[in-house]
């Protein structure tokens, strides 16, 4: 019995000629439908990565309208200058892989590479910066859970704030703030480890010259992750550091 | 029918050419954000009431609007990636909107 | 609902005597069977219709009798009628089910109000006038109660099958629910959220006598102590009476008549102060800071049970006159049995 | 078999399988368990949900004998506590959301849409790979003792009051969540990019839009369930408070977050069935969808008004007085579509010519049952109907009648009509009526006094009980053995049927589908040239030109 007993034509794709190039899969009929499918899908996994910080910026937004002093005098614990700097960072590594995109389209294997290390360097800064931060959150005792401390909220005359003393109940409610702040920037953390890990992978493929043949779908699916990653920091900037900044005014 | 001597049935509002876009484009963008990042942190200190958090939000959507048009090509995709886009930000609007209509009336009669 | 009241008394006789049917033992039980056998009919009649158009066309056009099908593409008005119809049973079973959610979710104003705190895994049913049960509720045939009700650890559920209520009993929040029972008996109380291991034994019972019956009931049960002489007692003793000592110079303000009243808050805006206000602003005081004063009130969080916090809210909401405060004030630490507050009413 | 079916089988004498097809590819079990094959996955997916609804079967066994009686006797407290929450795990997230999609969808989605495989064959194979991931963890969750929090989570009790395995649970959850989303991504994928030339949106199978709704829930709802899982397992580890009450949290957020997932996640376990009931009423009356395009619709309306009505599960919970009603209105809006469909199931019998093969019996099971499950949804919909019924027997009922009485039944509905695709055997008709038949009663007979229960005021998840209500509960418990029976049937003369089976040739039903023009079990390219579609989905005249004309050129 022959498999095939739908009506079918002599098969016609021929007439679209697409080079058949080795990544080609067997079961796209054409490279064209191929990098569609592609691109669409990367867009669809981003989906799940809005609704997924979608959840947290809901849980940002409620808090933030409840117990928003805590979160104005918690917010100005964090360094603008630092999230300020951090943020160039991560738009300049946006800005590369960008551009690593372009030199893998116009095959230019050198500049692949080279913008490649450069958004890959620039998010190894981005999280040094993190850390640094971090670090001073727990020196601070910032850290939600046993050892969160209130007591630079309730009285930061002593601590040399200008910051208005917060009532303790009040104070309590900081710790929803970094539990938010943890959580949120916890999360574009780990989105840009697992980044910096495929774009490890990536530039190693692209120096042996993977991407430079017209082949530039991975480059092109995974910039749309890294953008996505920048996106998501470009809201948390100002959700937490620049809530209010003129205390007392 | 027009679906005969397409092999790969990408039918049209699904199908956009591949298009590359030039290196001039993305350095206006990345200046763009790094001006609106400035401006945004500059915004931060000037106290304006209400205004304060929309003007930051509003920044930061227009940052991320033209990360998503160029960066991220969205520009010149089909309209199926666009759809796509706008089908996630509604659904987190869903998210939103409805889940406040509870805490926002909570307080409003004994209940 | 108009059904003719002979067929319905037979109706309510015939299900109250089979286990199949809970008794009505409430004035809100026959409201809810209303609706209830509105559901019921749209369910039946739905189902038979539907049996009918599939059975009756698959014993129609079964293959024996119709060898050929005869393709048929479609109907718009039949589509609009099936549309349409379910839609507007659908649309009379919203409303009147928010009818009835709100008529259950409202107490009326005469109610009394009886309070229980939930925890894992018993019910606490505090009177005003100080009788306390353990998983029992006593109350009253033909007078409105109201339950507040308060969790102490994690979300419970008060439920009365035979009286059609229930309400969950969440922790931080209280949440009330009422209802006004007709038939002296006893009724189970179910605890129905799941909430850990003994979830299933947090159950009791509730036991509604003719009013006579619940006087002696109060009378031979009560602790000495009401409520808000417990609060009192708690009033002076965590030094609420140094800031709240209802004199001018204060710093607090005069808590005296204030339940009930609308108060204008510093943010602007004003609220109506009920018992879930009361509490809050023991344990939140910062988040709504009265016009006029300063944020100085210090938080209670973690220093009084919800039981002393019923306590306290049970004192302030009897106050109608400073009096009181300030006898405890010169009384100070009073460990005494303090003498019946003016205008605290006996249950 | 009697005269009056369509079953078509080859000359047994005669038959032979197929000499190549996806099963006899490759050998060796590396070859299965590295396929990229999207049939080959099915099976690993048919094989996996399978064992794990016996492991749900079993623990709702133990549950039913355990309220045999009122007494609490069989087991602890805990025990049973465990019992029920492993049960609507395992049912919920390791059966039956994958149950239908994963299976009968991943090995027919790409056939009838003429492709050649699905668009991310490697995606499709890590997640069959993170259902087992998660399944593992569930399962160890299981063997060190259990996890005793119900399948709803609820904060504060899962956060702060059970020393059980809270988070090896919540993370075996979040990775076959990320399955599902994989699956759900892949299938839309699939059904916007690889349809063969002249598979337009309105002549793919109903089948393809029922999943195609239900893979959009699946990757804009799982995520938010992943994020409230994760902030639980926070919560539990490190204490961030978010959903804490004593540290100004709010516990009701979770559920929020929580059903904004669940809800839609109902309609994940119901779409893809309803998907199935469209193709097996149209083989078996041989006509064509009745209003096909207000059945695709439909779909999609319950897709997308699936997202607004969360709240529903939280009536009583201490929500908004003001944004319940909302909730209910569109909970009402929602059933809808539901009657459409079933409206339009019913008439597309009318004038057709109607035969009874077993996947035609249990579609008629899931029309009833469905109607009783939705029906009652509708009193849950009801605000003041559900204070009174919301966290009863009520409830058990309503939702077993529309998974188990919906979508099980679509599922072995499925299973039944595509098994001689998948397989190239049959299995025994007059068996397997039976199997439907017992099913059938015993489910009544166990769900429908729970109706009852319920309104008696029964709460759910109750270990002991007052006594009056153990006459149900036994009734209960006698028809869950029977639908156990039921349900080991299949199991067994399925088996049987694999290497004893009646040889079933290409298109024993004389379907219409894609998938039914080419061989039995299919090639592992599906279609060695890729079709052209010149027809309508249940297009009967087509079908029948088309064997015509095989037979005279055949002949
Ligand atoms: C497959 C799963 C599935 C499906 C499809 C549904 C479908 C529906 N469900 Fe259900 N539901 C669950 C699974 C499901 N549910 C589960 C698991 C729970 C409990 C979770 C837990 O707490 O553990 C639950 C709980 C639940 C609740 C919460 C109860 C509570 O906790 O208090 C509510 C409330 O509104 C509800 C409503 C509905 C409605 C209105 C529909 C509608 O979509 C139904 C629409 C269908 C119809 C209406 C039938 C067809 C109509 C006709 C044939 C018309 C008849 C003709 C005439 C009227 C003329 N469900
Ligand atoms: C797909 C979903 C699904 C399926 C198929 C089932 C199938 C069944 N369920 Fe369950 N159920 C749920 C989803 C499902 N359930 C959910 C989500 C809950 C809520 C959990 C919670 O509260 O958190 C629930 C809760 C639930 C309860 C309420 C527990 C409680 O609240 O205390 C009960 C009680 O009767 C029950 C019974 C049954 C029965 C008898 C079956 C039968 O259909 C099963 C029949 C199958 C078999 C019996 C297996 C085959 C036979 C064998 C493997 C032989 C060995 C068996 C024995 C030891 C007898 N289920
Ligand atoms: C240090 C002083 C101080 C103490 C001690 C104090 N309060 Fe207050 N309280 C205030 C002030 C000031 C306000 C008004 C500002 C506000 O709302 O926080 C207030 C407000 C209130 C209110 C809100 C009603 C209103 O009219 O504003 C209640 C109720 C209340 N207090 C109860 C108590 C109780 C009960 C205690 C003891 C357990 C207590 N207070 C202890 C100072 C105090
Ligand atoms: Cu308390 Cu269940
Ligand atoms: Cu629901």
């Amino acid at each position: 019995m022959d498999n095939v007993s739908v009506a079918t034509q002599p098969h016609t794709h021929e007439e679209h000629h697409h080079v058949s190039l080795p990544q080609h899969r067997h079961h796209f009929e054409t490279e064209e439908q191929q990098r569609e499918a592609g691109t669409f899908g990367m867009w669809l996994f981003l989906l799940t990565e809005i609704m997924f910080f979608g959840g947290l910026f809901f849980a940002y937004l409620l808090y933030r309208n409840w117990y928003h002093d805590a979160f104005v005098a918690a917010s100005n614990q964090l360094s603008i200058p630092l999230g300020a700097a951090n943020t160039a960072v991560l738009i300049s590594s946006g800005f590369f892989m960008a551009l690593g995109v372009w030199a893998a389209e116009v095959r230019k294997k050198g500049l692949l590479v080279l913008f490649l290390v450069i958004t890959t360097v620039l998010g190894f800064i981005f999280l040094g910066v993190k850390y640094v931060e971090y670090h001073e959150k727990w020196e601070k005792h910032h850290i939600p859970g046993a050892h969160f401390d209130i007591s630079e909220f309730v009285n930061p005359q002593a601590y040399g704030l200008k910051e208005q003393p917060l009532a303790p109940d009040m104070a309590a409610k900081t710790q929803i703030f970094f539990s938010l702040y943890f959580a949120m920037t916890g999360m574009h953390a780990l989105h840009m480890i697992i980044g910096i890990g495929l774009l490890v992978w990536l530039t190693w493929r692209s120096y042996r010259g993977e991407f430079s043949a017209g082949y530039v779908a991975p480059i092109e699916y995974f910039g749309l992750y890294w953008h996505f990653v920048d996106i998501v920091w470009i809201f948390l900037f100002p959700l937490l550091y620049l809530i209010n900044r003129h205390p007392g005014q | 029918m027009s679906q005969y001597h397409d092999p790969a049935n990408v039918t049209n509002p699904e199908h956009a050419e591949h298009h590359i876009i030039s290196p001039a484009t993305y350095i206006a963008v990345f200046v763009t954000l790094l001006i609106f990042t400035g401006i945004t942190v500059g915004a931060a200190y000037i106290d304006l009431g209400i205004l304060n958090p929309i003007v930051a939000l509003a920044i930061a959507c227009f940052k991320a609007v033209i990360v998503i048009l160029f960066f991220m090509h969205v520009k010149y995709q089909s309209r199926l990636v666009k759809l796509t886009v706008a089908a996630g930000f509604f659904t987190f609007l869903i998210l939103i909107t409805m889940t406040l209509t509870d805490y926002m009336s909570r307080a409003w009669g004994l209940w | 609902m108009h059904i003719s009241p002979v067929l319905w008394q037979f109706l309510v006789k015939w299900l109250n005597s089979s286990a199949l049917f809970p008794r009505e033992a409430s004035t809100i039980a026959p409201y809810a069977d209303a609706l209830y056998f509105f559901l019921l009919t749209i369910t039946v009649v739905g189902l038979i219709l539907v049996a009918v158009l599939v059975f009756g066309f698959a014993i129609r056009y079964r293959k024996e009798r119709n060898p050929v099908a005869t393709q048929v593409e479609g109907s718009t008005l039949l589509e609009a009628t099936w549309t349409i119809i379910p839609l507007a049973l659908f649309m009379v079973a919203w409303i009147w089910g928010a009818l009835l959610y709100f008529r259950i979710y409202n107490p009326p104003t005469n109610a009394m109000n009886i309070y229980v705190v939930g925890k894992q895994w018993m019910w606490k049913a505090e009177h005003p006038g100080g009788q306390h049960e353990i998983n029992a509720l006593h109350v009253p045939t033909g007078r409105p109660v109201q339950l507040t009700m308060i969790s102490q650890d994690v979300f419970h559920s008060f439920s009365i099958p035979d009286f059609r209520v229930k309400r969950e009993v969440i922790p931080g929040r209280y949440t009330t629910v009422w209802f006004e029972a007709t038939t002296p008996g006893t009724y189970h109380i179910f605890c129905t959220q799941y909430c850990g291991t003994n979830h299933s034994v947090m159950i009791g019972d509730v036991t509604v006598l003719n009013p006579e019956d619940y006087q002696k009931w109060t009378q031979g049960s009560t602790s000495g102590t009401s409520l808000s002489q417990n609060g009192e007692r708690l009033f002076a003793s965590m030094g609420c009476n140094s800031c709240h000592s209802g004199s001018a110079a204060a710093r607090g303000p005069n808590l005296a008549g204030v339940y009930g009243s609308k108060l204008q808050l510093s943010n602007g805006s004003s609220v109506q102060v009920n018992e879930a206000y009361l509490r809050d602003a023991i344990l939140n005081p910062s988040q709504h800071i009265t016009a006029g004063y300063a944020p100085i009130m210090p938080t209670y969080q973690g220093q009084i049970s919800e039981d002393g916090l019923i306590d306290l809210v049970e004192y302030i909401k009897s106050l109608k006159s400073n009096y009181r405060v300030q006898q405890t004030l010169t009384t100070s630490q009073s460990n005494q049995a303090a003498p019946t507050t003016p205008g605290t009413v006996n249950p | 078999m009697s005269a009056h079916t369509i079953v078509n089988l080859p000359d047994q004498r005669t038959a032979t399988m197929p000499k190549r097809n996806y099963i006899n590819n490759e050998d060796g079990i590396l070859s299965w368990l590295f396929t990229g094959d999207h049939k080959r996955i099915a099976m690993l997916y048919l094989v996996s949900i399978t064992f794990f609804f016996f492991i749900g079967g079993a623990f709702a066994g133990l549950i039913r004998l355990e309220l045999l009686t009122p007494q609490p006797d069989l087991m602890a407290s805990d025990t049973y506590n465990k019992f029920f929450s492993m049960h609507g795990i395992v049912m919920i997230f390791l059966f039956l959301v994958p149950s239908v999609p994963a299976v009968l969808g991943n090995f027919l989605i790409p056939i009838m849409l003429g492709a050649k495989d699905l668009a991310f064959p490697k995606i499709n194979l890590l997640s069959w790979y993170l259902y087992w991931i998660g399944g593992l963890f569930t399962l160890t969750a299981l063997v060190l003792g259990g996890v005793d929090t119900g399948w709803t989570f609820t904060t504060p009790l899962s956060t702060h009051y059970l020393n059980t395995h809270v988070v090896t649970a919540a993370v075996g959850i979040f990775i076959i969540g990320f399955s599902s989303i994989f699956t759900g991504l892949n299938f839309i994928v699939t059904i916007h990019r690889m349809r063969a030339p002249g598979m337009t949106w309105f002549r793919m199978p109903l089948f393809i839009w029922a999943n195609y709704a239900a893979s959009i829930l699946m990757v804009l709802g799982t995520p938010v369930l992943a994020i409230s899982l994760v902030l639980v397992a926070l919560e539990r580890t490190i204490g961030i408070g978010v959903f804490d009450p004593t540290k100004g949290g709010d516990p009701l957020l979770f559920q929020h977050l929580f059903w904004f997932y669940s809800h839609p996640a109902v309609y994940i376990m119901i779409l893809p069935g309803m998907g199935v009931i469209s193709e097996v009423i149209s083989t078996f009356s041989r006509k064509r969808v009745f209003g096909y395009t207000a059945v695709a619709f439909s779909s999609v309306a319950i897709a997308l008004f699936g997202f607004f009505v969360w709240e529903h599960h939280m009536f009583i919970m201490g929500v908004s007085n003001y944004s319940a009603l909302v909730f209910s209105l569109l909970t009402m809006l929602v059933a809808v579509p539901s009657a459409i469909k079933i409206f339009n199931w019913a008439f597309t019998l009318q004038k057709g010519s109607i035969t009874f093969e077993t996947p035609m019996l249990y579609a008629f099971g899931f029309i009833g049952l469905f109607t009783v499950g939705g029906l009652t949804g509708v009193f849950l919909g009801a605000l003041g109907m559900d204070i009174h019924l919301t966290e009863t027997y009520f409830i058990v009922a309503h939702f077993h009648f529309v998974m188990v009485g919906g979508m099980l039944m679509a599922f072995l509905a499925g299973i039944h009509f595509w098994w001689p695709k998948m397989t190239g055997r049959m299995y025994s008709e007059s068996i397997s009526k039976l199997a439907a038949i017992v099913t059938f009663i015993g489910f009544n007979m166990t769900f429908l006094p729970q109706f009852i229960l319920g309104y008696l005021g029964m709460p759910r998840r109750y270990h002991a009980y007052p006594p009056e209500f153990q006459v149900l509960n036994v009734l209960s418990t006698a028809g869950a053995t029977i639908l156990g029976v039921g349900y080991m049937l299949p199991l067994l003369y399925l088996g049987w049927s694999l290497k004893y089976g009646a040889i079933a040739g290409d298109n024993p039903w004389q379907a219409t589908g894609l998938e039914w023009q080419i061989q039995s079990p299919p090639l592992t390219e599906n279609f060695t040239e890729i079709p052209v579609v010149d027809h309508d989905a249940y297009d009967y005249e087509w079908l029948e030109h088309k064997t015509a004309q095989e037979v005279t050129t055949v002949g």
